[in-house]
């Protein structure tokens, strides 16, 4: 059953170094609050898995968090690169950063047979891409009709973290919208923390895509509104589409990103402190005149 | 670039772009769209001449109607839009591999004469001089597709002899077609200054249509191998007055939402 | 786009003799209806593909409209045998039923491999099981830790038929309450049909595991209210337990079977006759009588 | 059976194996159940002593608290008190398959000395005498649930020295054990006359507990072979007033809503 803790205590006590961790959310219900949280506990050595990591990643990358990183897509979406991630994959700033690269859908077919229980997933995939030569693919020929597929290894991670809208109290988790691979993602780790919007007596019914992970398949709940700032919490938050454009400008140079998670992280004891930062308007203007 | 003073003549190349890409989309066909110009030209055919093509995000958002441009694959505004949303792996599963998609829409860094695609590295994978995003789901768009329409601003850098790193696969390195692939893959290339198709025998990418007002030189300039011209070379139609109208209309509606 | 159709329409023109027909629905949302049409339309050398035949596949195969059974558990559940079905493979009555049996997991597994495109499907199951000797599973060895696991071969039925709550007008299918296998079952065909309690302007929202299938997923639609009697329709219909309990009786004697078919269903033009039957309390009798 | 006129200490050998099989489940385990004796046992299970065990039928129903007994696999009442419903394919794939069932529930038509079962044929598969429902859930349930339960009434047509056809396994047709298999295996096997184990080292089902008042005799006879009796054999713990107060009420609750 899951317990619930403080977001603080949850990393804490959860996510060693060196451990393997998935921050999932497919645009949306991304777990910024805990990676926050991981920056401020200065974890390192992390393999970061994710499907598309985006400017959460680009910010636990370049805090130092992470010394490798499996993923299918690395960019600010619909703004462009994440500068940070680049910086350490072009020039090892501020560490080497290994990668472990997959398409979406090999990435989902891992998660899949990880949540499943089996060693690998089978997909046609990959076909004729230099993908094949630099990442964990193999081929598998089909013992019924001899056609040529790829299989790709299960993804278990140590550590999965996901932002959900809400948790009931005996620890139900119910997460609605666009819910990516975080059903797969939880059930494939040896630990799931979740962040939620709200602990509510009885979990909304939101319709055909709602996802709800029993208690028993939870290891720990933190209650941390608007975890998922910038990216939204549908029916709770917006997405902040300002703070992703103006992330390219923060994150381009190394001292203006230092100067800012300095400023909105680090100076802070947790999310509470962060969201106040992000109200304070002057604090940005003096982040970026350095 | 047709330079009249009629507002609903004068547009930009961009808009003749989206225009002429919107165009290739018909009616009641399931298409794999992805943010950006395939996201406007995906969205301007179903708001003109295809108001029953079937559009699918990858983030799950199947058959969705959204009223403004979404500006992440994964917007709010997809989700309540849609007849459904899926979860990432089965979207990739049940719908593209399965074959359910008649076009998908890529976008890439580079483009070969052959047309294969790279999102993921310019230089080396193992020293990038840049390193790009990476695959998401273009890979397997590329295979599994009924057909991909690129779209692709030309120049030196995006339209080159041979990729750094092939992301998708269109006719092979060597031209050598598509073997085993599911899908037909590339059937046109539309850039900012004309259409390219590959050759039904060579599978080379072949200047098909010119946009207007654009001289061949231009073509020739911002396309790094020696472009060969179709025999029946046409010149794409303007964009119409209605065209332009329900873009402009869709691109001022999405500004006015995101500025609130 | 599914087409709106009468039963009779769709079953004549898209069920053909000789073709795999999948009818699912596990144990709610039988499609007992468009069998029964099948049966009045005197279908032939049907490949009748289902985890649990329970009474309707006991109603077909005894009518003779089967060739062949694909399936995982052939019961009447919480009563006891399939009489029709045990006369078929024990003494090939009416005709000589050829079996191909699977486990439930393995029939999911070939259901999810038909809808996603895949010649196979790749799970833990049949070990140590005298099943492998008859059945069609090979062994296949992950590329990336060696372990044997078993593959079983996609299901791609030529129709599959569902009952569901309703559909919109544009052709929308939605069900809820336990959906069992139909989702696959229906990706995975070439050509489905789905009878529905009930066509509707707008689907309802049933939580977390409502099913949607689009129109474009679906060749035709027909409304059939109570079509999937003696099973239920969550929300609509209850199960008719007595019904269950009372075929036992009607299913054992090859002659009162022949009567109770004549009288529920041979005379009958479709459905409405069927539901009409069912209220007159002394035509059971009658038949039970001989 | 003891035989004394308080109505809560007279009870039936149904009774008395349900309450057994009962006793068997610990609050907090995650339970995968089959219709019959085995859903009777396990919610009196969680109507007694283990109010948060887990169960789970193959119909997509988890972590579901009917309050009257289902009497299908696919009952709406079983959907309707779920804390959530999912697909076929997933309830095998991303809940049996994966390790997260504690215990499961068995029955058969046949057992043997070595725990495997059969609920497929009597006789040959290809010329059957008797053709039984078929697999079902068993084959993967007794493959990878952490520990298999099987409950099934003494006679000499259903413990048999060697089953006719091996649906789901226990520990192999010559008790050579559970190699590869993800779970323990059948841990118990519990009867209308008492209980078998396997033994650690052969495999063999030992008689390790037998009901209040049954005599041995009846256990031989009802054995198709040659039965081992544990040194420590006990005797089960009769019901307690408890138990078959709850049990009793459930049933009668659940005929009531059945008549309805």
């Amino acid at each position: 059953m899951a317990e619930f803790v403080s977001l603080r205590d949850g990393i804490e006590q959860l996510v060693p170094d060196g451990a393997s961790v998935a921050m999932e959310g497919f645009t949306h219900l991304i777990p910024f609050a805990a990676g926050h949280e991981i920056i401020r506990q200065e974890k390192r050595d992390l393999t970061l898995v994710r499907m598309t990591p985006d400017v959460i990643y680009d910010q636990l990358i370049g805090t130092g968090c992470a010394r490798r990183l499996v993923f299918s897509w690395g960019g600010n979406p619909g703004v462009g690169s994440l500068h940070r991630f680049r910086d350490a994959v072009e020039n090892g700033f501020p560490s080497a950063l290994e990668i472990e690269e997959h398409s979406h859908a090999g990435m989902a077919a891992r998660y899949v047979a990880g949540a499943s229980g089996l060693p690998f997933g089978v997909l046609r995939a990959y076909v004729g891409s230099d993908l094949v030569k630099y990442t964990d693919v193999a081929s598998i020929l089909c013992p019924f009709t001899g056609e040529e597929l790829a299989a790709v290894p299960a993804l278990n991670p140590d550590v999965t973290i996901i932002h959900a809208q809400q948790a009931d109290r005996r620890g139900n988790v119910g997460l609605w919208g666009i819910t990516g691979v975080q059903r797969e993602a939880v059930l494939a780790a040896t630990t799931a923390i979740v962040t939620v919007e709200e602990i509510v007596d009885e979990l909304s019914d939101h319709g055909p895509n709602h996802v709800i992970l029993p208690s028993w398949t939870v290891t720990a709940i933190a209650s941390v509104p608007r975890g998922s700032h910038p990216s939204y919490s549908m029916g709770y938050t917006k997405r902040d589409n300002a703070f992703y454009t103006g992330w390219d400008v923060i994150s381009r140079d190394r001292d203006t990103f230092a100067r800012w998670i300095d400023a909105f992280v680090l100076s802070h004891n947790g999310p509470e402190g962060y969201l106040a930062a992000l109200e304070d308007e002057s604090l940005l203007d003096v982040v970026l005149s350095g | 670039m047709v330079d009249v003073r009629d507002p609903t003549t004068v547009y930009t190349a961009d808009e003749m772009m989206t225009v002429t890409a919107a165009r290739h989309l018909r009616n009641g066909q399931v298409c794999f769209v992805g943010i950006g110009l395939p996201s406007d030209a995906a969205n301007l055919a179903r708001l003109s001449h295809a108001p029953k093509v079937i559009l699918i995000y990858e983030s799950g958002t199947i058959d969705t109607r959204p009223e403004i441009l979404p500006l992440s694959i994964g917007d709010g505004e997809l989700a309540d839009r849609a007849d459904l949303v899926v979860s990432v792996p089965e979207v990739f599963a049940y719908w593209l591999q399965a074959g359910r998609v008649d076009v998908g829409f890529l976008t890439a860094a580079q483009i070969d004469r052959f047309g294969n695609l790279n999102s993921t590295v310019i230089g080396s994978y193992k020293e990038p001089k840049v390193r790009l995003p990476g695959a998401g789901g273009a890979p397997e768009i590329a295979a599994s597709a009924g057909e991909v329409i690129v779209m692709l601003r030309q120049s030196q850098r995006t339209f080159v002899p041979a990729v750094d790193f092939v992301t998708s696969v269109g006719f092979g390195r060597a031209g050598e077609g598509r073997v085993d692939y599911p899908g037909a893959g590339p059937t046109v290339v539309i850039t900012d200054l004309g259409v390219l198709k590959p050759h039904a025998d060579t599978h080379e990418l072949i200047l098909a249509a010119i946009h207007p007002g654009v001289e061949l030189d231009k073509i020739r300039e911002t396309i790094g191998w020696d472009v060969k011209v179709d025999d029946d070379l046409v010149t794409t139609d303007p964009p119409t007055s209605d065209e332009l109208g329900t873009l402009r209309d869709l691109k001022a509606r999405t500004a006015q939402a995101h500025s609130r």
